[in-house]
């Protein structure tokens, strides 16, 4: 059987899943940013091979802005936690429950 | 040139004074009176022009503007213009004006100048909204804002405490009257279906009947507001006590403007007033004017013989209205407003000049010292005892006339009685504060007052004299009994022996009859002779019958006690069975709840997600 | 000519695995808890998704990827990391509730959508591709149909440089 | 797609890597030589493997140009001490060194080195988007020295590591946005069409110097030579990102310099010289002889040493860079230059069309 459409939707889904799973369990704010990115190229896998698949070119030019804003959005987070961490002495999510009550 | 602006500029400028002065003049005590006088000489100088411009009765009577509407209640916020509300409209600001110089001397010392004429500005708008109110809705809200004033106004010195409790006293006791206004307007609005004066007036013309039973029901609620704010028995416990605040103060609310409010609105709102309601209304006011004029003869204060004579003459003109003459009673309204003001000021300056001494039994012998005060509360005393030819004279009688005239004898001897009465009491006091020999001290230093606060009392004492003859009477009969031709001013001056010679004779007789009493009783008197003559009668007066203590017993009690049995079913059965049960589940449920924010960022990103596989679930899943 | 029909199949599985192992490394390396670790397997993880993109055709996309991820917002990291110097938070162990509420979130939604995928079939009926993402197509689109939005994500790229440099000061003035 | 594609294409790769190791020991010779010779001094010259002397002539001055000095900095490179520091992070430590020389190889990938011998084409991958493929593996190269500052666990290695990669990224952005214009002007990302358009217009740095004045410089910067050699500044730095190694990883760090520098060679004559054309004798189209062939895999090769020549000859010509004066030369005045060259570039081209 070619490599089709659902195999290339399977892996977005499974490196989605493992984004999710970084997200949820690991510790570590840098870690789990990277874990977000890792979710973001999952949905960009899956948006191109819809392109591709589709015969149109819309679901790349919407992967060009999310890895435009991808990048915008890592450098604000990077300088958050870089900020947090000098106020806190720490860049670990359990560390970061002021907003409990 | 219709100048309808103008109304309203005189409405609101007393508002901008006072706006002005809380917001930005506090710190500056000569700006902030010089605002708040200006507000009200500019106000009675318009007033003027507009009359002078538009005549008695404008051809465009109403000015308005819709204010609100809810359902089927229009309520508009508009001006009425007629006789009525433009010789008002005069009272209030040149009357007030007068005081508010008179003020400027006498409040010099004071700490709170400037709070002092932010509250008079706001006592003369809401005065003045009273006045120009064209529905009831209107005219109660400014009722309210008089009351609140004239509580402000009354517990200037809060830091006394007896003046913070007439405050209050005034307050609560005008509530007790304005909870009956209250319900008489929703009678009204909900047998009639309108508030504006003029609709009112034109659905009663034309079906008298369409009140039905609930006429004097309702005529009785709406009058209830008039008792509490014109204190009549038995609300009339407030206004002796009120003396409590400034002498201008007292001048102003309690002699010229506020308590005139009461006599103002019945004459306002007569053609909702039927023979029954009539009747007791007179009869109230006869009562009131006899039983004030009584407690007058033994007090010693001399603001409070002032009050108690307030009390007096205002039951005179609500009994006036009550004997269907709105004529008579606001005549008698404005000369009063004129001497009382007078005799008020001069009250003031006296007090002011033997340094805050009330008691008549420490002056004596002023008339030297004080020529400008003696000889204009002379003319004061001489109006408000009916002496011809001073203005109290024409109006007094006029009432009397129209007592006569209604052939209601007992009510016409009562109220001669009163104006023998009070010569009697108003002699009492000019004998014994002014004449005589000084009895203190502090009463043979006294100086005559500053220019400033002498000129009002000219200016007022002339009015004193001569307001009967000033086609003041006409000018109201234009408004009340139309068609009627205007007299000339000869004619005006002999008007009461031609009108009712009768009535002339027999109330001079008391009058007479007063003032030789006061004169044998009184003229060197060191102590009051009264109390051994009348033995526990003279207590009784001297105790204001008792009024406040039988008040106290009963209706304060009972009051206590419901308070107590209400307090107790708010706090154990509305507080802690109902509120206590949605109170501790809110909170228990609330606690539960907290326990979900844990602060923890992948807890939520848990629940997050566990949201989302639900949705997609739905969505995709089946 | 049968190399030239499953080269593109061959080369799928191998950039597949690759990602998908690269993706484990990252979130959950048994051997390694330094961040640095996560970063350098996202490298690779990004450059085989660079893979699959070429596969897919979308060649200018590729190479942005490379371009922006690898060259520049993984770099950002390792700085980041680097200067945070997180020596301390690299011992902590992962807790048992992460580890289980992560793996039952997971696997719920993994489910579900292969269900759905697998219910769907996509791409049973579809045309065969013939699309190329060149520089040259995607540039007619980028600079006509979707020029505001691509002027409107320039814009979002300053403010976020001016964020950026703001946070990044170490006492504001 | 075929399996002599394969087989051709390994040879090519071969081929090339081995050349390209080949010129690297000889780009130090030739350092080495020329730095020399701009001090009044020798350098290296009595390098003489056995037997070498007793060639008769020949020998004597083979062993005075110091041709077989590189063999032998290659056997003491290799048979020095592979000695590893304690507290080095070990894993990056090992693995820096690889990944500083991989991107600089495949950098070498898209250019064209030649027209064709025989069918086949002088590339080993002929990219439609060469230049992107370009970018991003250049991009690549800032790993093994953020790695190699890491992994050594110290402070000089430390600073160098991070002065080095933000250098680099840095410039590169510069360094992309010199290009645009060039792809403006030929209208096509290939490198080959690059190479044919200027076969028939000319030489584009003719038509854009200011393009590639910012490459160029921008090359110094991402090679990290002086006077951009900031982060191994000794006065400094002691090292940089290197001072921790010796042997063969220093030796590879080495290794990956001048491939970067073979390769941006490469990329300036590829994209501003004309690759292996020449205006004269019939060189400007693709060859159909071998003869013609060889002849332009020689054009492009001596275009290329003479950029090598450049890079010797600044680094000993000019002093170093402060570090902020490099930053501010790459995001204040760079930067903008690009920015006003393209817009220039565009506007003319506008107009002219």
């Amino acid at each position: 059987m070619h490599v089709g459409l659902e195999h290339y939707l399977t892996v977005s889904f499974l490196l989605f899943g493992l984004g999710l799973l970084g997200v949820i369990m690991r510790r570590n704010l840098l870690v789990i940013y990277m874990s977000l990115e890792l979710m973001l190229n999952a949905a960009n896998l899956a948006l191109v091979s819809f392109s591709r698949f589709n015969n149109n070119l819309n679901g790349q030019i919407l992967v060009f802005f999310i890895i435009t804003v991808a990048a915008a959005e890592v450098a604000v987070g990077l300088a958050l936690i870089v900020a947090l961490y000098r106020k806190r002495q720490s860049a670990h999510v359990e560390d970061l429950t002021s907003m409990k009550l | 040139m219709k100048l309808e602006l103008l109304p309203w500029l005189i409405l609101f400028l007393p508002l901008l004074a006072a706006g002005g002065i809380t917001l930005f003049t506090l710190r500056y005590r000569t700006v902030s009176a010089l605002l708040s006088i200006g507000a009200i000489v500019t106000g009675f100088v318009l007033s003027l022009v507009f009359i002078n411009a538009n005549g008695w009765q404008p051809s465009s009577a109403e000015s308005i503007a819709n204010w609100l509407t809810i359902g089927g209640l229009h309520v508009d916020f508009g001006l009425k213009l007629d006789a009525l509300s433009l010789m008002m409209l005069l009272i209030v600001t040149g009357v007030g004006g007068a005081i508010h110089i008179y003020s400027f001397g006498y409040m010099h010392a004071d700490r709170s100048f400037s709070r002092f004429f932010a509250f008079m500005s706001l006592f003369t708008f809401s005065m003045l909204g009273i006045v120009l109110a064209n529905n009831f809705i209107e005219l109660f809200i400014f009722w309210e804002l008089v009351g609140v004033s004239s509580y402000l106004l009354i517990g200037f010195w809060f830091e006394k405490p007896s003046a913070g409790d007439a405050a209050k006293k005034a307050f609560i006791v005008n509530r007790l009257g304005d909870f009956g206004f209250l319900l008489g307007i929703l009678m009204v609005w909900g047998l009639l279906g309108s508030l504006n004066f003029t609709v009112l007036q034109n659905k009663l013309t034309a079906d008298p009947a369409v009140l039905g039973g609930m006429a004097t029901v309702a005529a009785l609620l709406l009058f209830c507001g008039a008792v509490g704010k014109s204190a009549q028995f038995p609300l009339h416990v407030w206004l002796p006590d009120a003396m409590e605040g400034p002498t201008p103060v007292s001048a102003l609310i309690h002699a010229a403007t506020m308590v005139a409010a009461g006599v103002y609105m019945l004459c306002r709102i007569l053609f909702l007033l039927n023979a029954d309601a009539l009747h007791v209304i007179a009869w109230i006011g006869g009562f009131t004017a006899l039983l004030a004029a009584l407690i007058a003869v033994q007090q010693n204060d001399i603001k409070r013989i002032l009050a108690y004579s307030t009390l007096s003459q205002l039951g005179y003109m609500v009994m006036s209205v009550g004997l269907a003459g709105p004529t008579p009673a606001m005549f008698h309204l404005t000369t009063h407003a004129f001497f009382k003001a007078l005799l008020f000021l001069g009250a003031g300056s006296v007090i002011h000049a033997m340094h805050d001494e009330q008691d008549i039994w420490k002056m004596g012998r002023l008339q030297k010292k004080m020529p400008v005060t003696f000889w204009t509360f002379l003319i004061g005393t001489l109006a408000l005892s009916g002496v011809p030819p001073f203005s109290g004279f024409y109006s007094k009688d006029s009432i009397l006339g129209q007592a006569l005239s209604q052939g209601n004898y007992a009510l016409f001897i009562l109220g001669a009685a009163v104006a023998g009465l009070t010569a009697f009491y108003m002699f009492r006091l000019f004998y014994v504060a002014f004449l005589g020999k000084p009895k203190t001290q502090a009463a043979e230093h006294v100086h005559e007052s500053p220019a400033v606060m002498a000129w009002p009392l000219r200016v007022l004492a002339v009015f004193a004299v001569i307001g009967g003859v000033i086609g003041v009477s006409q000018t109201y009969a234009s408004q009340f009994s139309p068609g009627e031709a205007r007299e000339s001013f000869g004619q005006s001056l002999v008007e009461p022996l031609t009108h009712s010679p009768a009535g002339v004779l027999v109330g001079l007789a008391f009058i007479a009859a007063g003032f030789f009493a006061a004169r044998a009783l009184y003229r060197d008197a060191a102590s009051d002779p009264l109390p051994e003559k009348l033995g526990g009668l003279a207590t009784a007066m001297k105790h204001k019958f008792y009024f406040d203590e039988l008040y106290e017993a009963t209706f304060i009690r009972a009051h206590d006690f419901i308070a107590a049995v209400m307090d107790w079913i708010d706090r154990w059965l509305v507080e802690g069975l109902c509120i206590g049960l949605v109170r501790g589940g809110t909170d228990l449920s609330g606690r539960a709840l907290r326990l979900v924010q844990t602060g923890n960022l992948q807890t939520y990103a848990f629940l997050f997600v566990l949201g989302v596989a639900v949705v997609m679930y739905f969505v995709l899943g089946k | 000519m049968a190399l030239s029909d499953i080269l593109p199949d061959i080369l799928f599985y191998l950039f597949a695995a690759l990602t998908l192992l690269c993706g484990v490394l990252v979130v959950a390396n048994p051997f390694s808890r330094n961040p640095v670790t996560s970063a350098m397997f996202l490298v690779l993880t990004i450059i085989s998704m660079a893979g699959l993109f070429v596969l897919l055709h979308a060649f200018f996309l590729a190479a942005v990827q490379i371009i922006v991820y690898a060259g520049a917002v993984i770099v950002l990291f390792l700085f980041v990391i680097m200067l945070l110097d997180l020596k301390e938070e690299q011992r902590r162990k992962i807790k048992l509730f992460g580890a289980v509420a992560g793996l039952v979130s997971v696997g719920v939604i993994m489910i579900i959508s292969l269900k759905a995928l697998r219910a769907a079939r996509p791409g049973a009926n579809l045309p065969a591709p013939q699309l190329e993402g060149g520089t040259n197509a995607l540039g007619q689109l980028l600079f006509t149909q979707y020029v505001l939005p691509f002027e409107v994500v320039s814009i979002l790229l300053l403010v976020a440089m001016v964020g950026v440099i703001l946070l990044s000061k170490k006492d504001l003035k | 797609m075929n399996w002599s594609f394969i087989i051709f294409s390994v040879v090519k790769i071969a081929i090339v890597i081995g050349v390209v190791q080949g010129m690297v020991a000889y780009a130090v010779l030739a350092e080495r030589k020329i730095s020399a010779w701009i001090q009044d001094r020798v350098g290296p010259n009595r390098c003489a493997p056995p037997f070498v002397k007793a060639i008769p002539g020949l020998g004597p001055v083979l062993i005075r140009l110091g041709l077989f000095q590189p063999l032998a900095d290659g056997l003491k490179f290799m048979l020095k001490e592979d000695f590893t520091p304690a507290g080095v992070r070990k894993v990056y430590f090992w693995l820096a060194p690889a990944i500083a020389v991989i991107p600089s190889m495949l950098v070498i990938a898209v250019i064209p080195f030649g027209s064709q011998l025989g069918h086949q084409q002088m590339v080993i991958a002929n990219l439609n988007v060469g230049i992107l493929y370009t970018f991003g593996i250049v991009s690549l190269g800032v790993y093994g020295i953020v790695l190699a500052g890491y992994a050594a666990n110290s402070k000089y290695p430390f600073l160098g590591g991070i002065r080095s990669s933000a250098q680099m990224i840095s410039y590169e952005i510069s360094m992309g946005m010199s290009v645009i214009p060039v792809f403006l002007i030929v209208g096509n990302l290939n490198l080959n069409q690059i190479i044919g358009w200027q076969a028939q217009h000319g030489w584009l740095a003719l038509y854009s110097p200011v393009s590639f004045i910012i490459f160029l410089v921008a090359a110094f910067a991402e090679t990290n030579r002086l006077p951009f050699d900031l982060p191994e500044a000794e006065t400094e730095l002691v090292g940089g990102y290197h001072t921790e190694y010796s042997s063969m990883k220093f030796a590879l760090f080495f290794l990956g310099e001048y491939s970067n520098m073979i390769a941006s060679a490469g990329m300036m004559v590829t994209l501003f010289f004309g690759g292996w054309t020449l205006p004269f004798w019939g060189l400007d189209h693709p060859a159909t002889t071998p003869v013609a062939g060889i002849a332009h895999i020689l054009v492009f090769v001596v275009k290329m040493l003479l950029f090598m020549v450049l890079f010797i000859w600044v680094r000993w010509m000019f002093p170093r860079f402060r570090y902020d004066q490099l930053m501010d030369l790459g995001w204040r005045k760079f930067v903008p230059l690009a920015l006003v060259n393209i817009l220039v570039t565009a506007v003319v081209l506008w107009v002219m069309s």
